[in-house]
Parts: C-alpha cells; structure tokens; sequence
C-alpha cells in the first residue's frame, strides 16, 4: 500500500482487483475534512438546501403567469387546470406552474452540462486527463464547483467527478417532473433552484475546460477585439458559416485552414456563441482574431436566407431547427457535427473527406452528419472552397430583386396576419405600404425590432416572404452593420477581486450589472447599448457573454467608436467586461463567490448557504437578461437567484411563466440576523425582487440602481448609489422616486450635492426630525447605520449559536 | 358607437377560458360602477400621442392610474393621481388581500388595461385569471384573451374612437 | 502494487493518492475485451444506435396525434403549429411531436433511474458497496445492464457505473430537448428510443439492488400470495398507508413492527407499486406477506376519502398531489420520506420520534418531512397507534351518509358538467339520476370504471363531491373488492430461459404476453381478467407487473379462485407471472435478452443491435400496457420497441402524441436478410407496428396473437399461432380475420382442424393452386418455410459481410 | 330540424384551430358530393342499438364503413361494405397517397365518424387535422373538437334525431 499512498496509480495496470470506487469521493472529502475547510453541504442533494430556498421564497414570493392553463403531461389529461382548479392527478395549476418552470431550468441545465460532458469528453481524449486546468493568475479556480461540490479540481480528469454530480442531480430533478411526485408549488421551487445552482457547476466545467485546453483568454483584460456584424462577412470570398455553442468543431477548422494556408482564402463567420468562442481561440497570446462575428440568434434565419454562406456547420443549442431546410433551397450544404443536432442526416464520421466532399458538393446530399471533429476540420473548409465557385455558377438567387421588392409590398392586402402572428407585433403592415412607394426607412427601422423567427412568412396569405422581403428593404443597413466585439475573457483574477472587492462589498463602486444572455429584444437592439453607457458612465462594473456581448459591440459614438473600445475591460468600476460566451456566465456567479472568499475569507468549500447569504447581503450585483428567451437563461438566472443575485428578464420574460417578488410593503420580511449578537436588524427592501420583468429600459435603469443596494453599504456606498437611484429616476421617469428616504440610514447616506434639498423633503413630507444646525437626522430613519453590522439570514451563524 | 367587439383572432390559446368582447360603453359602466377602479398604462402610451391623451383623459375622471415601465413621463403635471410601479410587481400586489393600494385606502376591484405590449400584457393577465377574482378589462388595440373583458382587434383609428366613446361613458 | 492486484482495496485508507478513476471504465472494457466478448457498442452515446433505430423507423413509421398544436417551450412563443407550420425558432409540430415525446420517454427514465439512484445509494450504505447481488438461479445477473452498457455486474458497488452512464445520457437527451437542438423528427425519435432502452436499465438496477438486499423472491415462480383490495382492509385497527414506488421506507417499519410487536396491532396497506414491493419484502423464504394492497394509483383517492387511513406515508413517483391536502381535511397526517415529495412540510430528520408524534398526533402539523428511514420507521407505526383512537374519538367523518347520499343525488340538475370533464366520459347523469331514487346499481358499475380522479368534483357548479357519491354508492361492491396477488417473484431464471427457449424462439409456445402497468382503462379492470384468462388458456406466457399484476388479483372465477391461484407462475406457456413492480419491467425485457443470451448463445455484451434484431425477429412476445397513463409507462415501452417487441396501448395511449405503425400493403419494408447467405427474405407483416393504440379488450386479442407470428416460426408454431389469431378473431370480430393467408407459407402452417376448409377459401378466394390428392400448396405463399433461414435486418451479420 | 350546432363547449383546447358546428343535413350534402366518403365506425356502437342501426342505415346509402375496435360484429350480415380495422392504422393509411383503400380503388376524400370515444377520436382527429388536407366529419354526441365539422354536444336522443336527419339527407 505503501508505494501508492503516495503517488499518482493508473487502474489500467491492474488485473483482478475490485475496487470500491464510490468511496473516493469519501476518501477526498475526508482529506478536505483534515484541512478542516470542507462546508456542511458538499454536492448537495435535492433537499440539501431546501431551508435556504425556503427562506428566500418566503421573501421572494412566485408569482405565475402561466402560458397555457391546461396540462398534457399524462394520459389522465389533458386537464384544465384554469383557475387553479385541481387536474386528475391532484395537482393545481400553481404547482404545475412551478413544475413547468422547474422543466425550463434543467432543460436550459442540462443543455450546459451536455455541452460541457462532451467537450470533457473530447478535450481528455485529446489532452489527457492530467491536463491542468490553466486560466490566468488564480488560486481558486472552479469557484462554482469547489463551493457546490467540494472539489477542487486542478486537473480536466477533476472535473469529471463534478460533472457526474451534475448529471446525477438532474436525473433527480427530471424525476419529480413525472406525474405525481411532488405536490407543493413551493417545493419544486426549490428544485429549480438546485436546478439553476447545478447550471452554474455544468457551465463552469464547459468553460474551465475550454479555455484550459483551447489556448483562450485566461483573465486577460487585454483579449482582442473581433469584427462583427453582417456588414462585415467579405461574400467575395467562400463563406464558411457555423453556428451553435460547441467550438471544439470550428477550432479544428481554425487549425486546418492555418496549416494549409487557407487562413486569407476562406471567409469564416459564427452566429451565436460558437462565433464568441471561435474568437477566443488561441487568443491567450493576443492577436487578431481571424474569424468574423455575424451575430446572435436573432441574425441566423436573415444570414442564410442572404444566400452568402458557401457552407454551414451546425453544432448545438440555440440553432434553428429549419437550418438544412432553409440551407437546401438556396444549394448551402449543411455538415451536423453533434449528436444533439443530427437532421436525419447520414452519418459520414468514418467516410473519407474526398467521398463526403464529393457528394455534398455534386449535391448529391443536402448534408452530412460527421462526428469525427478532426474530419469535420478538414471537409468544412475544402468544401466551402469546392462549393464557392459551383455557387457562383448556378447563379443562386437568395433575395428578391428591387423590382420585385418592390411588387411583393403591392401584393399586400394589410390584414394584418403577419402583425398578428410576429412575436413582438411589428407594424410590418406600414411598412409594407412605404415599401411599396419606395419608401424603405420603416423597415430599416424594423428590421432591428425584428428577431427573423420567420413566423410572418408562414402566415401571409398573399405568399409574401415577408422575411425576405424585411431584409431585402434593409440591405443598406445590413452593409452597415459592423462592429466590434472584446473577444471572451474568462474569470476575473484573484488579484482583481483583491483590488476592487472591497469596493463592492462597501458599496462604493455603485454595483456590478451582468448584461447577459438571448437576443429577443422588447424594442431593438440599441437598448442594450444605452443601457450599458449609461451604466458604465456612472461607474458601474458593467459585466456581458453571449448575444449580449455580441449586439453591445454593433453601435458606435461619434467619433465612430464602440463601448468595447471606450472601456477597458478591467474589474473595476467603468470597465466592461465580456466574459464569453453562454457557459462563461458561470464567471460572473463565480466573480461574487470569489469575492467571499478571497475579500471576505469565508471558507467556499462546500459551503453553499453562507456563501449564497453572503452574496445576497452584502454584494450590490443584478443581472439583467434583457433578451432572455431560452431556457438555459432561466437557468442561468434562477441559478443566480439560489445565490441571492437578482436579475431582471425583459417583458418576454413573463413567459417564463414565474417571478420571484418582496413586498416592501410587508416589513416583516425585510429583517436579517446581526451575526455579532443574533439581534434583528431591519434591512431595506433591496433587492426587492430576485426575478422580475421590466417594460422599457427606461423603466429598468432606475430599477438597476436602487437593487444594487445593500444591507452592509457604507455610508459613501449608500450615498453613491442613491445618487444614481434618484438620477437616473429623475432623467429616465421624470421624478424623484417614491421610496428613496427608505433608503437613508443617516444624513450621511445622502448624496452631497442635494443633501439640503432631500433633508427638506424628508422633513417636510416624511416628518423626519432634522438639526438643521448640524445638519442631521435626529429621528425617522428605520435603520439604523452600523457599518461593523454582520447582516445574515443564517441564524446558525450568530454568536452564541453554534 | 363602435363595434369594438368584432375580431377577436387570436394567435394563440392559453384554454379553454377567454376574455368576453366588449364594447366601450358598457366597459365604461363597468368601471364606472365598479368601487376601487384602478387604470394601468404601460409605456407604449409614451409615444403616442393619441393614447397619451386618452389615458390622461381616463386619470381626470378621477381613476387611479397605476403608470408602469416609464409611462408616468406622460402623467408628470397633468393632474391625474399616477404612481409609477413595475407591472409585474403591481400584478403580485393586486393579488394580496393586505395591499393597501396606492392611497392606503386597501386594494382595487376592476382593472383596466391601455397601452400595453400584447404579449406581455398576456402574460400578466393570465396570472390574474387564473389566481385571483379581480376583474380586468382591456381597452387595447388588440383582443387581451386572458382578459375578464377585451376589446377585439381594432384599426389604430378604431382604437381611438372606442376609447373617446370609453371615456365618454365614465 | 503487486500486494492489490489481487484482492479487494478501499481507497477510504489511502491518502496524498492521485487516482484516475475513469481510467477504469477502460479498463473493465478492456479486461471484458480480453475475455473477447465486448459487442461493438458498449455504453452508446446518442447517436451510437441510431442506425439501428433508423431502420426500425423506416419500417414502423411515427404517426403523431398532437394533445396541442402549439409550443411553450421558450419565450419567442408560444407558437402556433397548427397544420405542421413552423415555429419562431424553425421547428414544425412533427419534429416538436417527437421532442414532446422524448421528454416524455425520458421523464419516465428518469423517475426510474432516479428511483434506483436513491435505492443504491441508501442500500450500499446499509448493506456495503460488496453486498452481491442475489437474484435467484441465474448466471446472467442483469441482461439489459450487460447489454447495454458491457458491465457484468456482481455486487451492489458494481451497479453504480452502470447509474452514471444512464444519468450521463439523460442528461444528453434532455438537453435536446432545449430549443435550438434537433430539427428532424426522425432524430428525435431515435433519441426517444435511446431513452427508452436507458430505462430498461435504470429499472433493472433498482430491481436487482432491492432484490438482492431485500429479502424479496428470486425468481421464485412460488413466490407467496398477498391479499388485495379495498375490502380487505381491517379498518378496526390503526391503519398506516403507504403510497407510492419506492419500498426503503415501509421496509423499515415492516421490521419495527415486527420487533416491537405491533404486527398483528396495525393494519399495513399499501397503495402502487410501493405495496408491490411490500409484499415482497423479506419473502424469499416463503411467508405470507404481512402487509396488505389496496390497489392502484385509481383507489388512491378513494382510500383516502373512505376516511379509513389513519397515518398516510408517501414516497415517490404515481402518489396524488393532493395528497396532503386530502388528508388534511380527514385529520390524517401525512408523512412524506422521500426529496422527490415534500409538500412544503417541515424536515424534522432530525428530531427525536417522540417530538414529531406529539405534533403530527396532536395536530399541530399536519404532516412531516422525515429523509431518515430509520426514522420513518418508528415514527409511523407508532404514529398510527396514537392517531386512531384519537381519529375515532373525533368522529371524523368521511364519506356522506345514506340520508345524505340521496340528497346530494337529488341536488344533481345534470347539467352534464361532470361528464364533459370526465376522462373517460362515464354517465354520471344517469347514474346520479337513479341514486336519487334509491338504484345504486349504475354507480356500482360505475366504479369500477372510475379512476377517481377527481376532476368532476372541480367543475361540479352544483358543489356536489361527485367522487364521494360514487365511492358511496358503491360501498357494497367496495367491500367486497378482496382478491389475491401473487407476490412479485423477480427474474426470470437461466434454467427456465433454457427450458423455455426453444418454444418460444420455434413459436410452440404461441407467445409471451406482457401485461403491465398503470390503471388508466378505457373500459374498468375486468377487462385485463378477460384478456389475461383467455391467453391462459391458450397457453401464451402471460407476465404481468404493477398495477395490471394488481388488477389481475381482483376477480374470481365461479369456484372463488382468482387467476394467480389457478395459474402456475413459472416460465412456460399457460403460466401467469407477477414479476413485481413497475422497476421488474425490466425483467420482461431481459427475459428476451436471456433468450438470445441462454437459449441461442448470443453475447450479449455491449451488443445491443444483434440482440435487439434477434429478439425482433424471433421472440413473439407483445407488451400490452393497457391501462397505460403515465410517463414510466411509455419510457418502457419505447424501451421495448428499440429492443424490437412491439407494444399496444389502450386508447388512452394516443395521448402519448405518437404510434408507430408498419404498412402492411407497402411490400419492400417487409423484407430481411438471410444471414446465411444475405439473399433478400420476405417476411410477414407481423409485428405490424412497434407502438399503437387499440379500442377494446375485443379488438386486442386477435391483434395479439397475430402480433406474435415470427419470421422464426416453424409450421408447428406458425400453426398454433394461426389457430389462436383465426380463433380468437372469429371469437371477438365474429369473422375469419383478413389478412390470415399472408402468413400461410405452407399447408403446414394451417391449423390441423381446419385444414381442407382453408385450402378451399385459399384456392376460391386466393387463386393459390392446391394439389387435392396430397392437400398441398403448389403455389400461393410468397414467402417460403425455411426453418433454417437466419433473419436478420443487419447486413453485417450476414455471411461474407464481416 | 335539429339544431346539432348550439352546445361546443370543450373541457380543453388543441390550439386556434377548431372544428366548425355542422348541422345534419350540412353534413349529409356534403358526404353526398364527395367522391370516396368512409364511415369510421368505432366500438361504442356494439351496445348501442341506437346508434348501431343508424351505422348500418348509412352504410346501405353506399359508404364504405371502416369497422374499428370490434364494430364490426354490428356489421355481420347486414349487406354492408364493412371492414375491420384499427382505428390508428386507418389514421395512418388515410394520411398515405399510396394507399389504395379497401376496394383497391384509392384512398378517400371525406371522413365520417361515429361511435367512437370522445378523447381517443380527439387524438385521431388531432393527427387529421395538423397532418392531412383530409376533411373530416364527426357525427358524434360530443363535440369534436378536432374535426373540420362537428356535431356540438348533444342530448341522446337528438343525437339520435340527427343522425335520422343526417341519413335521410344521403
């Protein structure tokens, strides 16, 4: 025993022995135990947190809007379970709402975790299993894991126990979505918070790996700027198109073209968040990224129905499901690369490139299926130069001409069809009659409103393309759109948090706003860019991935410069930060733990409650997924709120079908424990939801600042933050906000320049007492400012209590 | 008088329960009659003129207004009792038998809906529907099916005229 | 090193030790390769049968029956997919059929799996990850384990890899089940079939750890019998009811019960497939089971109703979500034991018993949350002793009186309210209209055909408690609802395979009828008395499992004799065979693995797709789930249908939104390979689907014997399964079938009895030429009587291929 | 006449798209112009005298019946074109250009349905109606809401009238 105790062993040497290897994980949380850090709740199981979530529910209550009233999960069914009546199972539509949102977040989970079970998959069986995780110049490196789950990988084989707890969760919480398992609304509201804190795990792991293995920015505040947008694909050359989430195909294509001097011959774009992780690759050294952005979710119908891509690659998540179909009309082959995205396409994976290349350039085949990513690196790029010139040849017609533009808005009736069934119920109708006098503005205007789902075409009872027809009046535009984008740049450092940490758990850098997620804007993308000016003006931590990243980079100032150019892209207040993409979310979770534990040196390791009561108390973050469509964003979101971040989801967020929202009114709930002593401590109503929708970016700006607010603000913390809560009120609503003096601890906590005027109003129309000659409060405030105040909700951690 | 009630095409269902068309004069009794009415405005008002003028038109009949998103820029001096609040939060506190409404003088009985985007507006009806007995009327442009009540689907200038003859009848 | 080599190692007493654990997938996979029976797919990911599923597709195509045209899936709708449109994200309503379908499928799976990852987890904890499994006399431990995953598992520990890979891929598919993924139906299909084959193993694991743990019978064709019903039920004594499918829990009290005396003191019931499991605990040594069944998930209410309970324990998966609030009227506290079920109630695991009884008995709480089955052991039993006399003193009262009966009958203005949202339509009007008058007997009938679900109580607009009428009404039949069960025996044993075999494979045994499941009938219980009597008699292998095991108990024939008394429970035709509860479906499918295993000698390890094809073509075996409801269910029979046995569902079963059905008049599908020499094969068109729906118990049993003529047959077996078919259809359609020449091939293969007759209609009416003198067939058939053909569907396995 | 239109109340819904209320005679004009009409006979007819006979009377008018479930038993000697077949295989055959009926002579135009129960034809239908161009007629006592036309809910014995009707108008 002796010579293994202390070194690494390989079980493939050994022949005969049986093993007990459950008991690792015992034997590593044991050692844990010895360095006396390990938490009380390592890898939790469904119930392992249920008080914490309880407690925060009883704050935060659901309210369902729900989707549909009815239930078809069973054959009892369908049931109607209007009006909260019981279906036949016994459930009543509060619950089955709670289930139904329980469903979106380990969908949107497990989405996340697959991906990052196959490129854990793919990048051991490339790298090894010892490859170490690298990613800039942090000790702690898998925040989300090592406080979820207790391990604390070094290595891409450590991160295989981490996601199997994933994936054995999930199952549990798959389960329950069965008919007849739990009955309580509120309990499968803890499920899907453990479903949401399990998303964060799944998608660090994703983004651990990645950036270990693919040479991508490692906490670099320096990553490159990337081209992107549709104005800037070059048609001239073949165009290579790939969409999805998974760059482990795409980087092989990277690497192909590289090798066989391909790189300035092929024109390479991306649409969603493999376009954000392609222009990370081997971008740890800096360069320039030689791969084009096109954009989000929202671009893909409108790009291929362009005609423009010579080739797509699809990999998975958040990838049109009429791809090969819309692909076929126009002669694009179409090569599947995931088992999640198949099309019924022939599996090629063991063919040779040559056969495959062949019979998707002859046409033969629409598409194939290629599973080997080595091959799919060679073929993407030989076909797209193979099929380029065939393209050419046909003379492939994708839009319609001017004159035929022209006559497709004659042949509109304005029914109103298309207005009716459009997603955001654009005025396609208006601008149908412009077009049609030639008069395109409106649409130009419309085609930034609009998302291409393609909805419109599929109703018209005149056969207008509408679709088309949007895009063909917006072609001047379209060239026009070319931005830039910071490439991803994973965590923020140890050393960051060291730096500003303190700052954020004072309050006196105002807030972190994570701008994040899906691109099914209310009103346009151009919300986005105002929102994150506007912010990182008033000093905000503005932190971004995914389709957010990507459409705050498409609009530029006077002087022709976008955000990511004005603001650097430090962790410090004024900086914007583009962490990646989909799975790099798990940073910005990882950011506030990391803060716990590096500013505030509470012991992460399995310790989730503390860390989640910490967060919530103390670190004045929102997260705002202004566009949130899919269910991984839920995920993302409800795992943000398990850890008391709140975030706000746009007006289609409603969808969603629950948010979680306080009654400021109700000032029992708004009391926390002083661990110090175990007094109660009354607590101001921030934040005031954990999920909520916002109508208008107007609305949602004030809103930001005031629910970065926080118990333990200093009195600088307080005053700066109320100066932007009451600002951005008077600017984007017109008024003073309503509540702001439930703010104000002491004359301290108001913002210097209107400290007279605001005593005033607190006296004249709240009955503060004020001493005018010194200019302080004497009496009204409800709290009382004691910066050495230890805000919990964790009775246990009081003195005197354990 | 306006036939508001007319088209009430839907894109989607929710179930089996549907708002009831309405027209403007007995949605306007309705309300009238009703104890606690309580306006909600969204902020599709804000840059339209035309609904701006209807919605402050509806706050002078002496209605509260609650203005959600950034609709209360429409109200700011024109001596109507609007109070900004987020709409989903609003729908979360209607649905509380200890909210004391915008006065302190207790919660409201019927709801009216203007200036709203359809699908949104959906949504947060949906939830009143299905868990709570408040009533909601939708004077919108377009048919609000989880609404108690609903206009149909009408032509902008249509939607102006039925909310003229709506105040009208107040 | 070489000290371990040998023997057993704990890593618990290893420290500063870096192990790579995956390293030991490989390696087992390699020492098996080395044993030289690894198949070709060992653990498939998604994509790792699909040829095999996308053969079976071709053949028996998906026939979609939407329960809603529209999508709700993420917040760019919801959609509307009417008439196969597209949605906003591309997908139409065939391809979202299928994804509803999978999410189904793995729903069920996962409520399996998770089912036998908490069964393992707590089981290795109490018996120790070595504890071998014991499963009667048997070699091949666990068929679909081995099949599909190459492991041989022999001890509890060993179950757990084969968990992990069932969790990893669950985790796959319901990541395509996230918008943005798969866009092909077909695809999705394959992914359904993947997931319905990772339950068969997720069920098999949970069978075989609580078999070998819990003292249930092995194999036991003596297994003992139980009492069942409503009426059996003592109500004198403190009555503890158990609901639900996972045993671990009344295990526990079972033994404190006994240990403490309390046996023959408290009246154990138990509802589903947990009562299932408690008859068979602790009875592989014979015994009669203590504990009594109520019934199925369909009495859950009723029991509940009746008042008759006075504690109530759940666990998980199939109890009413109502449950606690039921009970709660009735002052029955409620204990729930499981993460999957909490219904809000407060975790008191770790209270003393003694504090949780003085709440829960005094009312205080109406229920508790106890995770520590230990706990849950004491505390119910001794719960159910201080509840009842205080119940019994209260005068709780239930159901209406006799007086009352009448007056809630007459209040009926039989609107039809209650018949509209009936799921079975039942006539509630007629039957309420003579129970006013005094005539019970229409809600007697009634009854039976009552899933007591509830749902007429919801809309009744005159508040009358519909369920409690009809419960009321039929308190006479009620009481004497007592049958007889066969205690679960488990697995099918080696030596039976073995005897066995050859029939079935031959087709001397007509076939093996699989009836299990869930209590949705179109028509009440009996029918499934008449369907399993008449194949009985036939000599067909009937196997029975969960609720259909417990449906089966309920009638008598003339002499008081249920069918578990007249018929034996062995393995051979004529045999009726509880194999236990809703996990023990997995026997079903590996008794057909162990036929190709045992009886042909396949290897069956990591080789799915040679067994799956064998099985297809040589086992006449069809599952009926005849009540089928839930999502277990169809995750089964997917399950199946991948494994090539086809399945059939009541009509209630088109609600699972997909059949597949073959084309019988469509000859290409109908052909195979000879393996011995891969020349084409023409074979019958049977089975005829893989999944469908049927209307009634009379339409069913000629389709099943049909449904198990095999290409395999020999004339023997081809003849007495023709007899059957031609037999049973003249019996229930009051004709000769159709179709029935189709499978003649040669005068051998008619029914002795009827031969000359047969020839006669095959010379009249299908031109075939008859040789009189010798009653030959000259020409006619088009297929030949081969019985040494070797049908395959894969090319591979044809000779000369490899 | 009977009024078979009045009650279409459901207990859920499919979606937007729903089955517009027939009258008998409506019905019967329109079988009566289609090229190759097929009546689906489900199993609730076998103990229903009632409804059986009115099977029966529609197949003398010449229609094709398909016998689903164990319909055809009704059918046994009664000089009617009837075969047995499951209703699902129908479903599927139907929806296949290739198929060529019962008689060989190709697939048919106008579907009818009878004596089938009310959620399992709502699942068939579902498939007809999102799948097919196939026009589908359901003459059944409840309103089906997945067929192009639709008897509403009706009482047994209009039930029973309309069928007369329906027959009588072949």
């Amino acid at each position: 025993m002796s010579k293994i105790s202390t070194g690494h062993f390989s079980i493939e040497d050994l022949e005969n022995v049986q093993i007990t290897i459950g008991k690792i994980v015992g034997a590593i949380e044991k050692k844990v135990e010895e360095e006396g850090d390990m938490g009380p709740t390592p890898k939790p199981g469904v119930s392992g947190l249920r008080d914490w979530d309880h407690q925060v529910l009883s704050r935060y209550q659901p309210v369902y809007t729900p989707m549909c009233d009815q239930c078809c999960y069973c054959t009892f069914g369908k049931c109607d379970l209007g009006g909260n009546k019981e279906g036949a199972c016994g459930i009543n539509l509060g619950a089955h709402q709670s289930r139904e949102f329980l469903l979106r977040v380990i969908t949107g989970a497990a989405a996340h975790s697959g991906h990052g079970r196959h490129l854990l998959h793919y990048l051991i069986e490339r790298y090894g299993r010892d490859h170490p995780l690298d990613l800039g110049p942090s000790n702690l490196l898998a925040p989300n894991v090592q406080m979820v789950t207790g391990i604390k990988p070094k290595t891409l084989g450590d991160l295989e126990e981490a996601i199997e707890y994933v994936e054995e969760q999930l199952t549990q919480l798959l389960a329950t979505v069965h008919m007849g398992q739990e009955g309580a609304a509120i309990d499968f509201e803890s499920k899907a918070m453990h479903g949401g804190m399990l998303d964060h795990v799944g998608m660090e792991i994703s983004d651990l790996a990645q950036v270990s293995c693919l040479g991508m920015p490692k906490s670099d505040p320096d990553a490159p700027l990337a081209e992107i947008g549709m104005g800037c694909i070059d048609a001239a050359k073949p165009v290579l198109l790939v969409i999805g989430h998974n760059v482990a195909g795409v980087a092989n294509m990277i690497d192909y073209m590289h090798e066989n001097n391909l790189s300035d011959k092929i024109e390479l774009g991306g649409l969603c968040c493999t376009a954000i992780d392609m222009i990370r690759y081997q971008m740890d050294k800096g360069g320039k990224p030689y791969a084009k952005v096109v954009g989000t979710l929202a671009k893909e119908l409108k790009m291929i129905r362009s005609g423009i891509p010579d080739v797509i690659v699809v990999d998975e998540q958040c990838v049109r499901a009429d791809v090969l179909e819309e692909a076929k009309r126009l002669s694009i082959p179409v090569i599947t690369t995931n088992e999640k995205i198949m099309y019924g396409l022939r599996n090629r994976s063991k063919d040779k490139a040559d056969a495959i290349i062949e019979d998707l350039a002859s046409g033969k085949e629409a598409g194939a299926l290629i599973l080997d990513l080595d091959l799919v690196g060679e073929v993407a790029p030989r076909l797209a130069l193979k099929v380029a010139p065939i393209r050419k040849e046909k003379g492939i017609k994708a839009l319609p001409s001017d004159e035929e533009l022209t006559a497709l808005a004659a042949k509109c009736v304005h029914c109103g069809a298309c207005e009716l069934v459009c997603p955001n119920n654009l005025g396609i109708m208006d601008a149908m009659k412009a077009c049609a006098e030639g008069d395109l503005t409106k649409f130009e205007i419309l085609h930034d409103h609009c998302v291409a789902c393609g909805r419109c075409d599929q109703d018209c009872p005149k056969d207008i393309p509408v679709l088309d027809v949007i895009e063909k009046a917006s072609q001047k535009v379209i060239s026009q759109e070319k931005g830039i984008v910071r490439s991803g740049r994973g965590q923020i450092s140890d050393p960051e948090i060291r730096q500003e940490g303190v700052n954020l758990v004072m309050g006196t850098t105002p807030g972190i706003i994570a701008l994040v997620g899906c691109s099914n804007y209310p009103e346009g993308t151009k919300d986005l860019y105002r929102l994150a000016e506007e912010m990182l003006k008033r000093n905000y931590i503005m932190v971004t991935s995914g389709c957010s990243a990507m459409d705050l980079g498409m609009y530029k100032d006077e002087e022709g410069k976008t955000l990511y150019e004005r603001y650097p892209a430090k962790f410090l207040g004024g900086n914007l930060i583009n962490v990646g993409s989909c799975v790099s979310n798990s940073h910005i979770s990882g950011t506030a733990i990391k803060v716990a534990a590096i500013f505030a040196q509470r012991n992460i390791t399995g310790n989730y409650e503390e860390i989640a009561d910490y967060i919530m108390n103390r670190i004045g973050a929102v997260g705002v997924a202004w566009g949130a469509y899919s269910q991984k964003a839920v995920a993302i979101g409800t795992g943000c709120n398990r850890l008391g971040i709140p975030v706000v989801v746009g007006p289609h967020g409603s969808k969603y079908r629950r948010a979680l929202i306080g009654k400021p009114y109700e000032e029992e709930h708004w009391k926390l424990y002083d661990a110090r002593n175990g007094e109660t401590l009354p607590i101001p109503a921030s934040p005031e939801f954990m999920l909520t929708t916002v109508e208008t970016v107007e609305e949602l700006m004030p809103m930001l600042a005031k629910n970065c607010i926080r118990p333990s603000d200093n009195n600088m913390g307080r005053m700066i933050k109320l100066t932007h809560y009451i600002e951005l009120s008077q600017k984007y609503l017109g008024q003073m906000p309503d509540d702001w003096h439930r703010f104000v601890r002491t004359e301290t906590d108001l913002p210097l320049a209107k400290r007279e005027e605001l005593l005033k109003i607190l006296e004249k129309e709240h009955g503060w007492e004020i001493d005018w000659k010194r200019k302080k409060i004497i009496s009204g405030p409800t709290m009382k400012s004691d910066v050495s105040a230890q805000p919990t909700n964790l009775k246990r951690l009081c003195k005197g209590e354990c | 008088m306006v036939d508001a009630t007319k088209n009430t095409l839907v894109y989607t269902t929710w179930g089996r329960k549907t708002a009831k068309p309405v027209n403007p004069n007995v949605a306007a009794k309705m309300v009238s009659k009703a104890k606690r009415p309580l306006l909600v405005a969204g902020a599709e008002i804000v840059d339209n003129e035309q609904l701006a003028q209807r919605a402050v038109a509806i706050g002078k009949k002496g209605v509260q207004i609650a203005a959600t998103g950034h609709s209360i820029t429409v109200f700011h001096g024109k001596d109507v009792n609007a109070k900004y609040i987020n709409i989903h939060a609003l729908a979360h506190y209607l649905g509380d038998k200890n909210w004391k409404g915008f006065d302190g003088q207790g919660s409201y009985d019927m709801i009216v809906f203007l200036g709203h985007k359809k699908y949104y507006l959906d949504q947060v009806l949906s939830g009143f529907k299905n868990f709570s007995d408040l009533k909601t009327i939708a004077i919108e442009r377009h048919f609000m099916q989880n609404a108690t009540l609903s206009f149909g689907n009408l032509k902008p200038e249509v939607h102006v005229e039925a909310l003229d003859e709506f105040i009208e009848n107040l």
